[in-house]
């Protein structure tokens, strides 16, 4: 098997701030390869969105460290303005939302041109049908007469169908879809979801998809990994991460799914407490002062990611066969029984 | 035991957007105040600000002291120093006048001395200035409050009469209503009357400019939970707005506060520039400006010394106030 | 569009007959709530030893006999539709917008005030030019260079700026560079001697404007530059030099036009404290003599006009901040 | 309180210590530029035509309708393109004093015990566009004066003297024969008809409210954009408040030996900035400041520092007293003796160098008429050493007044007058010593005689003991000086300048005899005799004659001052 198409290793990301050096980004590690999707899961501050743009170039006062090889181009060592140029051309980013992520002065035309024309050498009219094409790709209706409106006219949907066909203007191989369905509602999710998933088949793109929400990912992606204060926590396929999770964490956030098929607010499972502060990590596992089974190993040494199973990798104190048991007996009967 | 992953009524969502806010203080324990004190323990430029601003006022309550010290009064003639054919200090040279007794020279016509006049002419300023700053905040604080907390029409009629105020040239009427100031009024009479007029036109005209930040606030604060809450437990208006926003306004009139202090003492400075000030003989260092104008090309450190003083008490106040702004809203940076 | 121009030109017409009425009732009831009798104020255009009779006719001719509301309806009738006017033996006609005559100096406020226009106008427009180039440019380098030596002595600069009274500056720089005064020559007549003239001001004024401009320019640059759509710019992969010009700018600075706009109007009403400053005849000045002459219908003139200045300022401002952003456009 | 000046030049001269016994002698010769020359002497005598004369003006005319205007220097220039009945005869020193016939023939025949005044017209007198002038026309330009509320700038002496009933202009009524107050018999006879004798007269009628008017170009108000002349230069054009110039008037009567017309134009340039003036001057671009007020002080420390400015420069008396009052009615100046603590407590000195010291303020005074005054004599009621206050001598008085331990009062005074403040400021010093507590209290300029130093209702309800004041006489002699500010019956509710409300019968008294009084020398002693009675009472605190310093261009020819106005005389001036 050759290299994947994204090829993310011991990716540090840090931040000089007033209060000392922030690590947002802690040894993570994954792949990606063409036509397959990874997700990316967990809480703000978690550094999922780090990640994304540590590998789109987009951090600003940052330090990387790691590597990160995107069709074997090593992005940590190109220079910027050779990462510019596969910014758009090769990877391509969503972003949450999709209203304040369009400027407001063009229309939504311009900026899908605009993003068309720095990569390809077009006179305005070809860009101006690309663009239309790009619209009508999407299922935006009436492409033609739309391409002359401002973001703030088309509604929610729309406009990250824009967003996603600006994104897309110049077939990128590698697509980060940074949350693009949190600020949708739940309808619309679904089918911007599928958009994501059909174009995916048709471009063959490598897509990384970011989101809080599990429910999001499961359908979508091949791999989740999962992310706590800047760790893996976890790293599993997607078959595997939803019928055994391994990492505390994890059940906590599959029990806090919310789901279409369920009243929301009186069954959600939920995690004690607040995620950490990057500012103030706490020491040994991140997660100890919210977990109910932490020990004294918790509280003072940084669990190891180590690979449980094929392509299954976990980082926690508790002894496998524990945490089995304690999913089979205690975890997995809630959230089923929620289902 | 119950189990974990049970929902107690003290726990937070794991929706993780809505608790990002609160992350730091959940943690560190540390109150928004005690934050922005070590962010401005750290701002050293606005801290001198601050320092100057300190001694500016101590120098102003001891002006009586301070003075005794040196020169004497402001208001002795010392026109033995002064050569009455030039009307300029005695002496050659850019620093003419200056002396131990006079360490900023004297004035060139009178000889009175020039440092105790800039003394007391802090006074003035300082008081001028930040009793016109309260009238402004108090007005500005409770019409933006107001306006932003009904919205509808109330809000409507206090923006537009804002936009009024905006549109009036307030100079041209600020000096139209202190030159009509009658020698006795409201129980007031001589300077306490004209400092007590001047800082109700300087405070009244300039009330739009935090009353408009204020709504901007107080729209975003309406939308906030604690004031759903408060409203939802059946708080009066009165009560929701004076006991729950009013303290979460604080950092805002703060900041703003401290950056209206220079504007009025610019703007007093302007008016006694102007001619419509404090009576002579007692000094304003706006007067003193005025005094110099005749003078600029014999006597120029007469007119350098009140407009230093200006300077650096209205740049110590803008200091401090981008400082605290920086401090308390670090998203302004 | 069209209903939204209507919309915003009445609210300015209401807010310059507010303005007018405001003004009339303070340069009208404010002296006489000071003590100040109509006979007073009409006895200091007699000239000397006036006799109670000709303190009476003088009334007349001002109209100072007359109820504040009749007085108020003549001046808005001359504004609007013009008045006639009796100089003794011959009665003249004044056309609109017509202030009426200087009490004082006998002569039609509305010409004195074009007069006087040119030289407030050459100040503000001069100095606007410079202000908008150096502080609008620092602003946005003090932003991309965000905490380097250039932005930090930029910004104490810029906070030196706004500290300074412009009446010091200016006198500072008269003593500096030209003991011997500014004094205004008509750019028709000779526009060499129209700018070395006012060169000296257009500096002073436009250094207290460039300031503010250039902390303004800096923090909407800083707050653009962590927008959303920025990044979604970057992410496109267009070079940074676009991502500034077209992206982040031109959203800084629509709403520094408005600032300007509004600045602008306010100069055009008398540039008051520069104008003192420099013994420049223009509209702030004459504000000021019309205060210290009382002389209402120059003081109401002149007050009308700078009101007039700021809302119609206003009213473009708004106009084209519809124009530049599609939000207000077409919402 | 605008007006003209005069001096008695010998007197002058004895006061001043310069120029002694030259004032007489060099004027036929000509001086030559060497300081205060055009004091005594007419500097760059030349009859050399053409060139253009540049004037400057820093603030706003008030007219140049000669029956609409107040300021010494337009009475002075208003004589260019007008001639009034009278006028001064064009002379450097006392000369320039004497009154000469300019319209008229001859100076005023006088009648019926002094109350009709004859003046016969010089024939052949045209206007610029041809039209004779006729004794009708002076009759309407005296006429319009009396329109207040169409021309309300002027004096009001012949409003108040001529017996006239209660006519009020030629505007409501055009028919000039209800105006009574003169008569004209024939074209060339003006007969004026007063109430009672005026010795003054001669001098009233050189005021340009006498220059003719033809009544079919009045156009009230708005006479000022083109008056007709009749002098030796005419109005061309005339922008309000900006500029106006004046060109040779073809029809000038070239016999006339009261002008000059040796350059082509005249160029006046409006609301200059006074410091541009000085430097234009300095400069040689500028002829001469039109107001003649002085120098401000940067240009001034300039000239007087370099001997070869300096000889282009007059420091002359500008005919001004400055001078502090006391309320005779408000406690406790009721009392004469509170009133002397004042005089003695006075530095003058200090009052001099606050205003602006011995050149740009003044030569200290003593005395309510100036040195430039027909009737001045030189004495010092008050006296202290080098008149800088003498403490002793106001305690006593003080005690004598029953307040050993000072008082408290005001000062009132105007507030955008830099130099009257800091003068307000000084007495507020010298009478601290004293232990007499006063505030200043500072009002506009704009109603100071109008609504607060001239209205005594004002003066007394708000217990105003002391107030600025200053004055220049509208004609050059005691009478034109003096009565306004002492005679009692002057005393009214607003627009007062009697401020001290001095009313004392004999003062009074004193008037009536000098205006009855034929005997030019005999008005004089009498003049003189008022001043002292007046001083006597002390309510009058002198401190200032006023002076200036004024440059003049050397290229300027037939320049010197004219006492009357305190200034350059203007209708001779040419350009070397």
């Amino acid at each position: 098997m050759t290299a994947p198409f994204l090829q993310v290793k011991d990716l540090q990301v840090s931040f000089p701030t007033d209060d000392g050096l922030v690590r947002s980004v802690n040894d993570v590690s994954f792949g990606v390869a063409r036509g397959e999707t990874l997700g990316i899961v967990g809480e703000s501050g978690s550094g999922k969105s780090v990640t994304s743009l540590a590998i789109m170039g987009l951090l600003k006062g940052a330090k990387r460290s790691g590597e990160i090889w995107l069709d074997g181009i090593s992005l940590l060592d190109a220079s910027s303005e050779e990462v510019r140029k596969l910014r758009g051309r090769k990877m391509a980013m969503i972003f949450q939302d999709p209203l304040s992520a369009m400027h407001p002065f063009y229309s939504v035309g311009q900026q899908i041109i605009e993003a068309y024309r720095i990569h390809h050498r077009v006179t305005k009219a070809v860009a101006r049908k690309h663009a239309i094409d790009m619209l009508n790709r999407v299922g935006i209706p009436r492409p033609d007469k739309r391409v002359d409106d401002y973001p703030h006219q088309f509604s929610g949907g729309m406009r990250q169908r824009a967003m996603i066909a600006m994104a897309l203007s110049c077939d990128p191989e590698l697509l980060i879809a940074d949350e693009p369905t949190t600020a949708l509602d739940v309808t619309v999710q679904a089918q911007i979801l599928d958009l994501i998933r059909d174009l995916q088949r048709d471009f063959n793109t490598a897509v990384i998809l970011i989101t809080h929400d599990l429910g999001v990912v499961s359908e979508l992606s091949d791999n989740i990994l999962v992310m706590y204060a800047g760790r893996a926590a976890e790293y599993a396929s997607a078959e595997d991460l939803f019928t055994a999770p391994e990492h505390p964490y994890t059940w906590g956030l599959l029990g806090s799914m919310p789901r279409l098929d369920a009243e929301p607010t009186d069954r959600l499972l939920q995690i004690k407490g607040t995620p950490p502060s990057m500012i103030n990590v706490p020491a040994g596992c991140a997660f100890h002062p919210r977990c109910p089974y932490a020990d004294l190993a918790s509280r003072t040494l940084v669990p190891p990611l180590t690979e449980v199973a094929p392509g299954h990798r976990v980082a926690c104190h508790i002894p496998v066969e524990e945490r089995r048991r304690i999913w089979q007996h205690d975890i997995r009967p809630a959230v089923e029984g929620g289902r | 035991m119950t189990s974990p992953l049970d929902v107690p009524e003290t726990a937070t969502q794991a929706q993780p957007e809505a608790v990002l806010a609160g992350a730091g203080r959940a943690i560190e324990g540390r109150s928004l105040g005690q934050i922005a004190w070590l962010r401005l323990r750290r701002d050293r430029v606005a801290l001198a600000g601050g320092v100057v601003i300190v001694v500016l006022i101590l120098a102003a309550i001891a002006a009586p002291l301070l003075t005794r010290i040196t020169g004497g009064s402001p208001t002795d003639f010392h026109q033995d120093l002064v050569d009455p054919t030039f009307s300029k200090p005695k002496g050659e040279g850019t620093f003419a006048g200056f002396s131990w007794e006079h360490p900023l020279g004297v004035e060139p016509r009178s000889g009175r001395d020039v440092f105790s006049r800039i003394l007391y002419g802090a006074q003035i300023s300082l008081l001028i200035g930040f009793l016109a700053t309260l009238v402004s905040v108090a007005i500005g604080t409770l019409m933006g409050i107001v306006a932003g907390y009904f919205g509808g029409w109330v809000d409507t009629l206090i923006s537009r009469l804002m936009d009024a105020f905006l549109a009036f040239p307030l100079l041209l009427f600020a000096l139209a209503l202190a030159g009509v100031i009658p020698d006795r009024a409201f129980g007031l009479s001589g300077n306490t009357l004209r400092i007590a007029v001047l800082v109700f036109i300087i405070g009244f005209f300039n009330w739009p400019y935090i009353g408009r930040i204020i709504r901007g606030q107080t729209l975003s604060l309406r939308e906030r939970e604690f004031v759903d809450a408060a409203r939802s437990l059946g708080a009066r208006g009165r009560w929701v707005m004076f006991k729950e926003m009013l303290p979460n306004l604080a950092a805002p009139i703060l900041v703003y506060s401290t950056l209206m202090i220079p504007a009025n003492i610019l703007f007093e400075a302007a008016l006694s520039f102007l001619g419509v000030g404090i009576r002579p003989p007692t000094p304003s260092w706006g007067k003193m400006l005025a005094d110099a104008v005749p003078f600029y090309s014999v006597a120029p450190m007469y007119l350098v010394v009140p407009g230093l003083a200006i300077f650096v008490t209205v740049m110590a106040f803008n200091l401090l106030g981008d400082g605290l702004r920086d401090a308390l809203d670090p998203r302004a940076r | 569009m069209a209903g939204f121009v209507i919309r915003r030109a009445l609210g300015a017409v209401l807010l310059l007959v507010v303005t007018s009425m405001v003004t009339f009732a303070i340069f009208f009831v404010v002296p006489r709530l000071a003590g100040q009798t109509v006979d007073q104020l009409a006895a200091q255009y007699v000239g000397k030893d006036p006799s109670q009779a000709e303190i009476e006719a003088t009334k007349v001719k001002l109209g100072l006999d007359q109820p504040i509301t009749v007085q108020y309806g003549r001046f808005v009738k001359g504004i609007v539709a013009g008045r006639e006017y009796s100089f003794g033996p011959s009665t003249e006609y004044c056309p609109p917008p017509c202030f009426g005559y200087s009490f004082k100096t006998q002569r039609p406020v509305w010409p004195d005030l074009v007069d006087r226009m040119e030289v407030t106008a050459s100040l503000a427009f001069g100095a606007s030019v410079l202000w908008l180039l150096a502080g609008v440019s620092i602003g946005v380098l003090s932003a991309l260079r965000k905490g380097s030596f250039f932005d930090r002595a930029a910004m104490i600069t810029a906070l030196a700026g706004v500290s300074l009274p412009i009446f010091f500056t200016g006198l500072l720089s008269l003593a500096l560079f030209l003991p011997t005064g500014v004094s205004y020559v008509s750019i028709t007549d000779d526009p060499l001697a129209w700018a070395k003239n006012l060169l000296l001001p257009w500096i002073t004024l436009a250094f207290l404007y460039a300031a503010l401009y250039a902390r303004l320019t800096r923090a909407g640059m800083l707050e653009t530059m962590g927008e959303d759509y920025i990044r979604t710019a970057r992410a496109k992969g267009l070079p940074e030099r676009i991502v500034v010009t077209r992206h982040a700018l031109r959203a800084t600075l629509t709403p520094i036009l408005t600032v300007f706009g509004l600045d602008i109007g306010l100069l055009l009403g008398g540039a008051v404290l520069t104008e003192s400053t420099f013994s420049l005849p223009g509209i702030g000045r004459y504000a000021i003599d019309a205060i210290n002459n009382n002389d209402l219908p120059q003081v109401l003139g002149v007050t009308m006009l700078a009101a007039f200045f700021i809302v119609v300022a206003n009213l473009i401002v708004d106009l084209l901040y519809a124009v530049a952003d599609p939000r207000v456009r077409l919402s | 309180m605008m007006m003209k000046k005069t001096g008695l030049a010998a007197v002058v001269a004895l006061a001043l210590g310069v120029t002694a016994c030259s004032s007489g002698d060099d004027k036929d010769n000509g001086g030559t530029a060497e300081f205060n020359a055009a004091d005594a002497s007419i500097v760059n005598q030349s009859a050399k035509t053409g060139g253009t004369l540049n004037l400057a003006l820093s603030d706003d005319w008030d007219s140049i309708d000669p029956g609409n205007t107040y300021y010494a220097f337009s009475w002075n220039f208003a004589r260019l393109y007008g001639r009034a009945l009278t006028t001064f005869k064009p002379a450097a020193g006392k000369d320039g004093l004497t009154l000469v016939p300019d319209l008229a023939q001859n100076l005023g025949e006088v009648s019926d015990g002094g109350r009709t005044v004859t003046y016969k017209l010089k024939p052949g007198i045209k206007y610029e566009d041809g039209t004779p002038v006729t004794a009708k026309d002076v009759k309407y330009a005296v006429a319009r004066t009396y329109a207040r509320d169409v021309l309300p700038n002027g004096p009001t002496y012949f409003v108040d003297l001529l017996d006239a009933g209660t006519y009020t202009g030629p505007y409501k009524n055009t028919d000039i024969n209800a105006f009574t107050g003169i008569q004209t018999p024939d074209d060339t006879t003006v007969v004026f008809k007063l109430k009672q004798p005026f010795g003054d007269f001669d001098f009233l009628v050189s005021s340009p409210q006498t220059i003719p008017v033809p009544q079919a170009k009045d156009t009230g108000a708005k006479y000022q954009e083109h008056p007709m002349s009749t002098g030796s230069y005419k109005v061309d054009t005339y922008e309000p408040g900006k500029q106006f110039v004046l060109s040779k008037n073809p029809n000038w009567d070239s016999s006339d030996p009261n002008r000059k017309q040796l350059v082509d134009k005249i160029d006046v340039k409006l609301k200059v900035n006074a410091e541009d003036i000085d430097n234009r001057l300095l400069a040689g671009s500028l002829d001469a400041d039109i107001a003649g007020s002085g120098m401000q002080a940067a240009a001034r420390s300039r000239v007087l520092s370099d001997p070869n400015l300096k000889k282009n420069s007059d420091n002359t008396f500008t005919g001004r007293l400055w001078f502090f009052v006391m309320d005779e009615k408000v406690a406790p100046f009721d009392n004469i003796e509170c009133r002397k603590a004042v005089q003695y407590a006075t530095d003058k000195v200090a009052l001099q160098t606050a205003y602006g010291g011995p050149i740009a303020g003044g030569d200290v005074a003593t005395t309510m008429l100036p040195p430039t005054i027909v009737g001045y004599q030189k004495f010092d009621l008050y006296a202290t050493p080098e008149s800088k206050g003498d403490v002793a001598k106001a305690k006593d008085a003080l005690t004598r007044c029953g307040r050993p331990d000072g008082f408290e009062t005001k000062i009132l005074l105007r507030a955008d007058r830099p130099n009257e403040v800091a003068a307000g400021e000084a007495l507020q010093q010298a009478l601290g010593k004293v232990n007499i507590k006063a505030e200043i209290r500072s009002v506009p300029a704009g109603q100071y005689f109008t609504r607060f130093a001239g209205a005594p209702e004002y003066m007394k309800g708000n217990q105003i003991g002391i107030a600025f004041h200053g004055w220049q006489a509208d004609w050059p002699t005691g009478y034109g000086f003096l009565q306004q500010l002492v005679d009692g019956r002057t005393i009214k509710a607003q627009g007062n300048t009697n401020v001290q409300e001095m009313n004392v019968p004999e003062i009074n008294a004193m008037f009536d005899k000098a205006a009855a009084s034929t005997d030019a020398k005999e008005r004089e002693t009498i003049y003189g005799q008022i001043d002292k009675a007046a001083m006597e009472h002390a309510s009058v605190v002198p401190f200032l004659y006023g002076k200036g310093l004024l440059y003049r261009n050397p290229a300027m020819t037939n320049v010197f001052i004219s006492y009357p106005f305190g200034m350059y005389d203007y209708v001779g001036l040419g350009k070397g």
